[in-house]
This record gives C-alpha cells, sequence and structure tokens, in this order.
C-alpha cells in the first residue's frame, strides 16, 4: 500500500489535533525536547518535521553532549594560530592557505557502528561520506586515510569484521581513484563488538575557488543530484507510518529494515567529476553533501547558513522504492547525492554538465524571502519551521562529568611487577614475541588492498610515518599527514594521552621534512550518558587544545563518535588526532627507514 | 611537431591523469579523448589508462568496450594505430576483442596493490622497443582482476609466436596463466598489461622510472614510420 | 550426489549498483525494453546424499548470503 | 513484463577461486558432505513482452557472459 495524500501528515492536520500521540521517544527524542520542539513550532509537529526534529537533534548531528567542551578549541585559538587557516570549525571541513595560491582542506570522520552492522558496506560508506564533505568545499579530493581499531586479532567477531572493514575501505577508494596514504590497524579488547572505522580525506583547490555553502539570493534554485532516494539506513523513521497509520502494512513491515546503506563508488566517482566540473565552470552558488541525516540536514544547513527561505517540492525527489513517505525521503540515508544552490540563469548550464556525466539532476526547490523552510508533497505542506532551530539550535547538554573510582587503582598498576627477560635468550625471545604482535607486525596484508599510487602524486604513503602528496607538479610544494592515538595512554591519563597523540602526529608530519600547519581530530568515546565517560572526553578535549596552543596549530575541524561500548562496557578513550604539514618541495622529503644510503649515520634526539 | 597520444577518459577511467603525464614526460602531445566522442582526434597512437570504467559492476571492461571512442580505436588498429592498455585499459581491449584471452578474479580474492618485477618477453613491439630483451623492470601492480586466461590454445599461440610481452617474475601475484603480466596483439602494434608502467615514470612518486620506456618506444616508432 | 542451486539476490530495498549499471547501459548497448535489472551471486553445489535440507538451508543463510543485505534461494535439481 | 533469470558461470576448465575459497571453508564451519563448489552470476529481469528469446540470447552472449570465460543459460520465469 503506498502512501495517499490523505493520510500525509500535513501542517494543517497537526494543527488541528494537537493531542495525537506521536513516537518521538522512538525516535530517540527526550520528553523535554519534543516540548521544545511543540514550543518552537507553536504546534505538535507533522510527521515529517518529527523526523527531521529527531534525527538532526541526534547526538551524531547536534553535538548536544560535546558542543560545551568543543568550544574550548575556539577559545584557545588565537589569532596567530589561525594565520593559515581560511575556513575553520564549523564549515564542512577545516581549510588551511599552504602558499603557491592552494587551499588544502581535510577531515576525519567515523563510521563505527554501519562497521560493526555490515563491515564491507559500512567501512565503504564511510570513506564515501568523507570524500563528499571534502567535494563540498569546491576541492578536489586527493587522497584518504583509515585509522582503525579491532577487537582481539584472534577473536571470532574480528575474523568477521576486519577482513570485510579493510575490503570495504579498499573497494570504495580504490574505485574513486584516491590513493590511500596511511592509517592505523590498532587491536585491543575493548573493540571486540565495537570496531573503530575512521575516514580522513585531504583535498586540494585554488584558494579563490573555497566554496562554502548557503542557500542565499531569492529565487536561487536548489538543485538535488546524484543517486536517487531509497529506503536506505531509515530504520528509526518506520515507526512513523506504523504508529501513526496502524491500518498501513507498507509502515509496520518496513520496521524492520536494517538501516544498512550499500556505496556505489562508481557513482560517487561520477559525481566528483561532475561537481568539479560544476564549480569550474561558475554555474553554483553552494554545494552540500546528503550525509548521515540526508535531506533534512541538506535543506535546514542550506537555509540556515543563507540569509532567506527555502521552498522543496518533496515530490520531485527521484525516488527508488514506491511509496517512501515524506518523513522517509527527508531521512533517507542514501548515498551519492549532493545539493546545490544555483541561480535560476544556471540551472540550464547545470543540467548539460549532469548529463555530461549521466548523473540525474532535478530541482527540488528555491529559495524564499522570509525565514521559513517549507517543504511541500503533492501541494500539502508537510514541513513548516525555522531552520535554524533544526539545523543549528538543538539541545545542548551540560553532562555530568566525574574521575572514575577506578581511575587511581588503574594508575596504581604499574608495570614493575611484570616478569623481565633476564638473559639474552630470553630477550631474543621477548623482541620476537614483540614484533610478531598484532599491534606491531606488518600491515602489509591490509595496505596491499589500497591503491596508494593512483594519480601519480604519492610521494610517501605506507611504510612511513606520514602520508605525503604533492599538490603542485610545477612547484613541488605539497602537504604530509599523519593520524595518531593510543588508547592506552588516554585511558591512564587522558589530558597527556591526547597530548601524546598530537605529539606522535606532529612528529611523524615533521619527521618527513614538512612543517605542521593544522589539526583535525576524530573522538571515539563510550556512553557520553556515563560521567567518568564525559570525563575523559572533556580532559581529551581540553589535552588537544592546550597541545594545539603550545604547538601554535590550530584544530581546524573534527567528528564525535559517542556510544561506543559494547553492553557497559566502553572502549578504549580514542581520540585520534590528524595533523597536516606543508612542505614547499616534495622531492626534498626525508623517508622512513634506515639504510637507504650506505654509511648513514644513526643520532638519537631528546631524552 | 610532437607526435600526439590520446588518453581515452570512461566514467570511472582514474590512471587517465597518470597516462597523460607520462606521455607528457615522455615529451609527446598528451590529447585527452571522451568515451562518448565517435573520434580520436587524429592523435598517433592511443592509451587507454587503468580505473574501473562504469564500475566495473558486470566484468571488468565489458560495458567500456561499447562506448563510441572504442568503435574508432577498433578501425584504427586494424590500420596499424599503436594502442596501449593498461590494466582496466587491457580488460578493455580483450572485451573488445582487440587481444585475446580475458582477466579475471585474482587467485587470492584480494585486491592487490604493491611493486612488481616484470621481464621484458618481447622488445619488438611498438611499445616495448626500449627495452633490452629480457630486462627485469619494477613498476607498480594495483588490481583486483588481474589474472590472465585463455584457452589453450590461445596460450600456445601466444607463448609459440612471442607475443607474451611482460612475465611476472619473483612471484605470480594473482595467478595469471604462464606467469602473463602483458601480451600483444599479432602485428606488435596492440600492447595490453596488467601492471602500470605509467605510475613509474619518476623515482619521487613511484618506485622506479622504468615504466617510462613504454611511452619512449611508441615514438621511437612513430618517428620510424 | 546432488546438485544444489542456490541463487543469492541483493534484497528489495537495498541498493543494487550493479544490476543498475547493467540496466543502464543495455538501451547504449541497442537493447531496449529491459524495464529494470537486479545482478545477484549463483552458488552451484556438488553434495553427498546424506546433506539435508535443513543443512543447505543452513549454510546459505550463514555464509553463502549476507541476510542483512541478501535474500536467498536453495533449490535442489535432478540429473 | 516478463520476468528472466540468466545464470553465467565460469567454464568448467577456468580455475574458480570463489567458488574454491567456499568449498575450502565449509568444512571449517562444520559443513561436510560438499563436494564442490562453483561461484557465478545470477541476473534478474523485468523485459517487455516485446522482448523476443533471439534478443535474450544476445544480450547474455554480447554482454551478460563473456563467452572467452563463461557459459551462460537463459530462462524465462512464469510470474
Ligand atoms: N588501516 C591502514 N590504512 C592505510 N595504511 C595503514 C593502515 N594501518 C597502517 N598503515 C600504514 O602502515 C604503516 C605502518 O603502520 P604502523 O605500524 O601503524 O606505523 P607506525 O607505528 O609507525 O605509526 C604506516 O605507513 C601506516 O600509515
Amino acid at each position: 500500500m503506498t502512501t495517499t495524500e490523505q493520510q500525509v501528515d500535513t501542517v494543517e492536520h497537526a494543527a488541528a489535533t494537537p493531542d495525537l500521540a506521536q513516537p518521538y521517544r522512538e525516535l530517540g527524542l527526550k520528553d523535554d525536547e519534543y516540548t521544545r520542539i511543540r514550543e518552537i513550532l507553536g504546534r505538535r509537529p507533522t510527521d515529517a518535521e518529527l523526523a527531521m526534529y529527531s534525527v538532526m537533534w541526534s547526538e551524531h548531528c547536534s553535538y548536544k553532549s560535546s558542543k560545551v567542551h568543543l568550544s574550548y578549541f575556539g577559545k584557545t585559538t588565537t589569532p596567530e594560530m589561525k594565520q593559515h587557516m581560511l575556513a575553520g570549525i564549523g564549515e564542512n571541513a577545516g581549510v588551511v592557505d599552504i602558499g603557491d595560491g592552494w587551499a588544502v582542506t581535510f577531515k576525519a570522520e567515523s563510521h563505527n557502528h554501519p562497521s560493526y552492522v555490515e563491515p564491507y558496506q559500512g567501512a565503504a560508506t564511510g570513506v564515501g561520506g568523507i570524500v563528499r564533505d571534502i567535494l563540498a568545499m569546491g576541492a578536489r579530493p586527493l587522497a584518504v586515510m583509515d585509522p582503525l581499531r579491532f577487537g582481539p586479532a584472534d577473536a571470532p567477531d574480528t575474523r568477521r569484521v576486519l577482513p570485510g572493514i579493510v575490503a570495504g575501505v579498499g573497494g570504495y577508494g580504490n574505485c574513486l581513484g584516491l590513493p590511500n596514504i596511511g592509517g592505523e590497524v590498532v587491536f585491543d579488547k575493548t573493540y571486540a563488538g565495537n570496531p573503530l572505522v575512521n575516514a580522513l580525506c585531504v583535498g586540494a583547490m585554488r584558494v579563490e575557488d573555497l566554496h562554502l555553502a548557503h542557500a542565499s539570493g531569492t529565487g536561487n534554485k536548489i538543485m538535488l543530484f546524484g543517486a536517487r532516494t531509497g529506503l536506505d539506513g531509515i530504520g528509526g523513521v518506520s515507526v512513523l507510518a506504523s504508529d501513526s497509520f496502524s491500518g498501513d502494512e507498507s509502515g509496520s513491515g518496513r520496521k524492520k529494515l536494517p538501516s544498512v546503506q550499500v556505496g556505489d563508488p562508481f557513482t560517487e566517482k561520477v559525481l566528483i567529476e561532475c561537481c568539479l566540473e560544476l564549480f569550474r565552470e561558475g554555474i553554483v552558488v553552494g554545494i552540500q553533501d546528503l550525509g548521515g541525516a540526508g535531506l533534512s540536514c541538506a535543506t535546514s544547513e542550506l537555509a540556515s547558513a543563507g540569509d532567506g527561505g527555502m521552498h522543496v517540492n518533496l515530490e520531485t525527489v527521484p525516488l527508488r522504492a514506491t511509496g517512501m513517505s515524506p518523513a522517509e525521503i527527508l531521512s533517507s540515508e542514501s548515498q551519492e547525492r549532493m545539493c546545490a544552490v544555483v541561480e535560476p540563469k544556471d540551472v540550464e548550464a547545470f543540467l548539460r554538465v549532469c548529463r555530461k556525466w549521466d548523473v540525474i539532476a532535478t530541482e527540488i526547490g528555491e529559495v524564499t524571502e522570509g525565514d521559513r523552510l517549507v517543504i511541500t508533497w503533492n501541494g500539502q505542506t508537510v514541513v513548516d519551521v525555522p531552520p535554524r532551530t533544526v539545523a543549528h539550535e538543538g539541545p545542548v547538554y551540560q553532562r555530568p562529568i566525574q574521575r572514575p573510582a577506578t581511575q587511581d587503582a588503574l594508575i596504581a598498576d604499574v608495570p614493575d611487577s611484570l616478569p623481565r627477560p633476564g638473559s639474552a635468550e630470553e630477550l631474543r625471545a621477548t623482541l620476537l614475541k614483540l614484533i610478531a604482535s598484532p599491534n606491531l607486525c606488518s600491515r602489509k596484508w591490509v595496505t596491499e588492498q589500497y591503491d596508494r599510487y593512483v594519480r601519480g602524486n604519492t610521494v610517501l604513503a605506507q611504510p612511513a610515518d606520514s602520508g605525503m602528496i604533492r599538490i603542485d607538479e610545477e612547484t613541488g610544494r605539497g602537504v604530509a599527514i599523519s593520524t595518531d592515538c593510543n588508547g592506552r595512554y588516554v585511558q591512564l591519563d587522558p589530558y597527556t594521552g591526547t597530548q601524546l597523540a598530537l605529539a606522535e602526529a606532529y612528529r611523524n608530519v615533521a619527521a618527513t621534512g614538512a612543517t605542521p600547519y593544522a589539526v583535525t581530530n576524530c573522538l571515539n568515546f563510550g556512553s557520553p550518558e556515563d560521567p567518568g565517560v564525559m570525563w575523559q572526553f572533556s580532559e581529551a578535549v581540553r589535552g588537544l587544545a592546550d597541545g594545539c596552543k603550545q604547538l601554535g596549530i590550530p584544530v581546524t575541524g573534527g567528528n564525535v563518535s559517542f556510544y561506543n561500548q559494547t553492553g557497559s562496557v566502553a572502549i578504549l578513550p580514542t581520540p585520534v588526532v590528524g595533523v597536516l604539514g606543508v612542505i614547499d618541495d616534495v622531492s626534498r622529503r626525508t623517508p622512513t627507514g634506515l639504510g637507504a644510503e650506505d654509511g648513514e649515520t644513526l643520532l638519537l634526539l631528546g631524552e | 611537431m610532437s607526435p600526439r597520444i590520446g588518453v581515452i577518459t570512461f566514467p570511472g577511467t582514474l590512471d587517465d591523469v597518470d597516462a597523460l603525464r607520462a606521455v607528457r614526460y615522455a615529451e609527446a602531445e598528451a590529447v585527452p579523448l571522451w568515451h562518448a566522442d565517435a573520434d580520436l582526434r587524429g592523435v598517433d597512437a592511443v592509451v587507454v589508462p587503468g580505473g574501473f570504467s562504469y564500475g566495473d559492476y558486470l566484468r571488468a571492461g565489458a560495458i567500456a568496450r561499447f562506448a563510441p571512442v572504442m568503435g574508432e580505436v577498433v578501425t584504427a588498429a586494424a590500420k596499424g594505430l599503436p594502442v596501449l592498455g593498461i590494466c582496466n585499459g587491457f580488460q578493455i581491449l580483450c572485451e573488445a576483442g582487440l587481444l585475446p584471452g580475458a582477466l579475471v578474479r585474482n587467485a587470492g580474492l584480494h585486491f592487490v596493490c604493491r611493486d612488481q618485477w616484470l621481464r621484458v618477453e618481447n622488445n619488438t613491439t611498438a611499445w616495448t622497443s626500449r627495452y633490452e630483451q629480457g630486462a627485469e623492470i619494477l613498476v607498480p601492480l594495483k588490481s583486483g582482476e588481474g589474472r590472465y586466461v585463455a584457452d589453450k590454445s590461445t596460450v600456445d599461440e601466444l607463448e609459440g609466436e612471442g607475443r607474451v610481452v611482460f612475465r611476472y617474475v619473483g612471484g605470480n601475484p594473482n595467478g595469471a596463466l604462464d606467469d602473463i603480466a602483458g601480451i600483444t596483439s599479432a602485428n606488435g602494434r596492440i600492447v595490453g598489461l596488467m601492471p602500470h608502467p605509467e605510475h613509474a615514470i619518476e623515482a619521487l612518486t613511484g618506485p622506479t622510472d622504468d615504466g617510462l620506456g613504454l611511452f619512449l618506444s611508441v615514438l621511437d616508432s612513430l618517428v620510424a614510420a | 550426489m546432488a546438485r544444489v542451486v542456490v541463487d543469492v539476490m541483493p534484497k528489495q530495498e537495498i541498493l543494487d549498483p550493479q544490476g543498475q549499471a547493467v540496466a543502464n547501459a543495455l538501451p547504449r548497448l541497442g537493447f531496449d525494453g529491459i524495464a529494470s535489472v537486479r545482478q545477484g551471486k549463483h552458488f552451484e553445489l556438488e553434495v553427498d546424499d546424506n546433506v539435508d535440507d535443513e543443512a543447505l538451508a543452513k549454510i546459505a543463510e550463514t555464509f553463502l548470503a549476507n541476510p542483512v543485505i541478501e535474500d536467498w534461494t536453495v533449490r535442489r535439481i535432478e540429473s
């Protein structure tokens, strides 16, 4: 059965039926959050509005538990640290000016939970998502990296998860034509049942081509382009259909949908080339990627960042499934889609470029006067909201923080009591055991599955302390990136441990001959509702920010992933830190490793 | 005027930028060709580069071989136009029937990216004259469907006529029959290989500059013609 | 010995980029009238006569197919 | 509209490492009695009624299968 017109929950209907019970809890909203939505709207939300608010106010999209802490990055960033920064926290990705007229943008993102549910597709779409973030800035994506964490190497679930994740990272990245220039593979028992898949992408553009997405200019068109919209990743929202229309079979049937998205790297590759041509031809005002919260996110963020309102005709969205409701269309997480704002005079040219690349493109709405985001469905209004309340003014929590009572015992448990090798034989055995251990052995099994050569600009990749790519073929200017984190150090002392992660990434970049310029992060932690985890988190953020200030380089962006736990056991706190450095001539890089030339002298620096 | 070498871009082609660069490093004029145009723009030779044309979804190269530009390549190749297929390009040439056999999933079932030693088994083709017969070169290999297969009579014919151009040495990375990494057409003008010479044109970004020889060789053959 | 065929297909609601690529290519190749294509895997197994349907169902579900994103069918072929 | 199934299998003489990997894994997973496994592709097409068998045979031979390495079958499914 399909959603017929009279079944659609319109704004009018919502105003007339204030007491209708809504499944907001099933959608993850708390009582007071739901109350606030009613206050904002002056009525109950429609199904479609409820779907939008619930996904945009989720931890993942709203940063409601982390916001108060992350603001410390801003407070500790001095004007001097910002000297190379063209865009920072709050944009899709941070951007730095690296010289010779080049701007480089980089960011990391997590795709942990989806990769546990379906390792291949979860990891693949993780790469796809971060690449679209970089693309949305107007940059050509140039390389990827993948910090990974798994349970013990011999645990049965690791055998299920690891090969799939590695194949997914490779399958997607290789097919996109992005060299993989580094990453991490770390095993620890706390990641069993909760692997971490963090993906980093770096891209470059000419400084003057930086595009920040916003919907401005009344009458400008909103174009949706890329893949069709299907029922991907809609798990939660399906309760709307079933609960409010209990007779609707398709509704209850869909409740069981797995929230798994399947990636199509070919479509994304074509989308990249299409977007870059659109930027080059100057026919877009701005582009926004469709990430976790799909159209809900793209429309509200575009409208919220612009100076007008927006009207979207939802029935124009090209669909892959039949009978999708407005709420489902708004919440769909179908991959490989982008939204653009285009001046009316450029729409024809826009469609022409999309046709050249065989990319489906549809005008779905326009920028309007006023300040409302209005979404209609076959002429009926299903959403009428102030976009900022969806995208930027979500709830903010000051979660309780408590240093765990177990912390002192953890710190007191020093390694002094562990047996030590007493003889040369034992020392030899220990060394062999060490270098054969999963956390230290060769990563070749992983890295061999990744193309590190494509595009012909990879100067350093595995095995190397940091990856390095050439940005400018004329001048040889390039960038180096390293990601690091030792979760065991962070667990012992989150403040210092995070600084150690920063210091390691910083050293790795410096050791190649590049000058560190900027920092990104991917903060993977347990549940924010656990005061001990929140303590780890706040300490880690403080440590990173203070460390950055001391080193004089800014945090330009990042990502927070909470609720990484199996049962009540949280993962090791894992604030992965990425440092980007600039080198004016990549031919002068220092490769990793000894023995490239005879007679090298080995020096130890520091204490 | 320097010779003009075309490089085809299909949707999903990835190594076109590298092939164009390799052509420039060899000091020829690099000419981008577009899959949808039935037009070779008067080039003197064509490179079909690597990547995942059309996502390689059905079979590697299966969809690309029907592109309008490929019709032109087939016609021109019949008249002796030098054609080089690298990786996905090799797969496309096989699917198009310009080279015999097929490339299938690696025996190890994984994508493999590594620096691979190759032996030059035939230095009389349009693309290998700069190499010494039997020379060993180190170039990147990166493919998931790189295992060369053909029926026995085809392989016998290739071996008998010296049409195996490159052979893997130091280990067969994908289970290819007879360690075959690259082959040529009967007239030696068309060459296809799985490894990537265009990624080995300078020591800075590749393991060696051993791959440049293919691009220099074809220039010799064009000047000689 | 019996012959068994297991067909594994992407679930209806799950994106099938492979089938889509084929479907999009067909008209360009001059083949019209194909409304949709979906692509999956086809396994042919030779099994001992004492392997029962339950075992086959289990093999299909736990190993040949990925139930998160795929449907499957098991058929015995007389031969 | 008619439903058509095309199955494409690696030729007998061509090594099928995917099928072999499945066959090798089964005993490890506790499934015995599977003598051999071969893995190929399964296509499901929805075709207009005016698409005849000849057209279908051509699609399979020239496009869905590569005759150098694969065999194929075309079946119409009543529905
Ligand atoms: N998941 C991965 N993806 C890509 N490269 C990786 C991955 N894991 C490790 N590497 C690379 O392999 C090399 C060795 O890794 P590792 O032993 O972790 O190095 P280190 O301890 O020096 O950081 C490095 O170049 C690293 O970037």
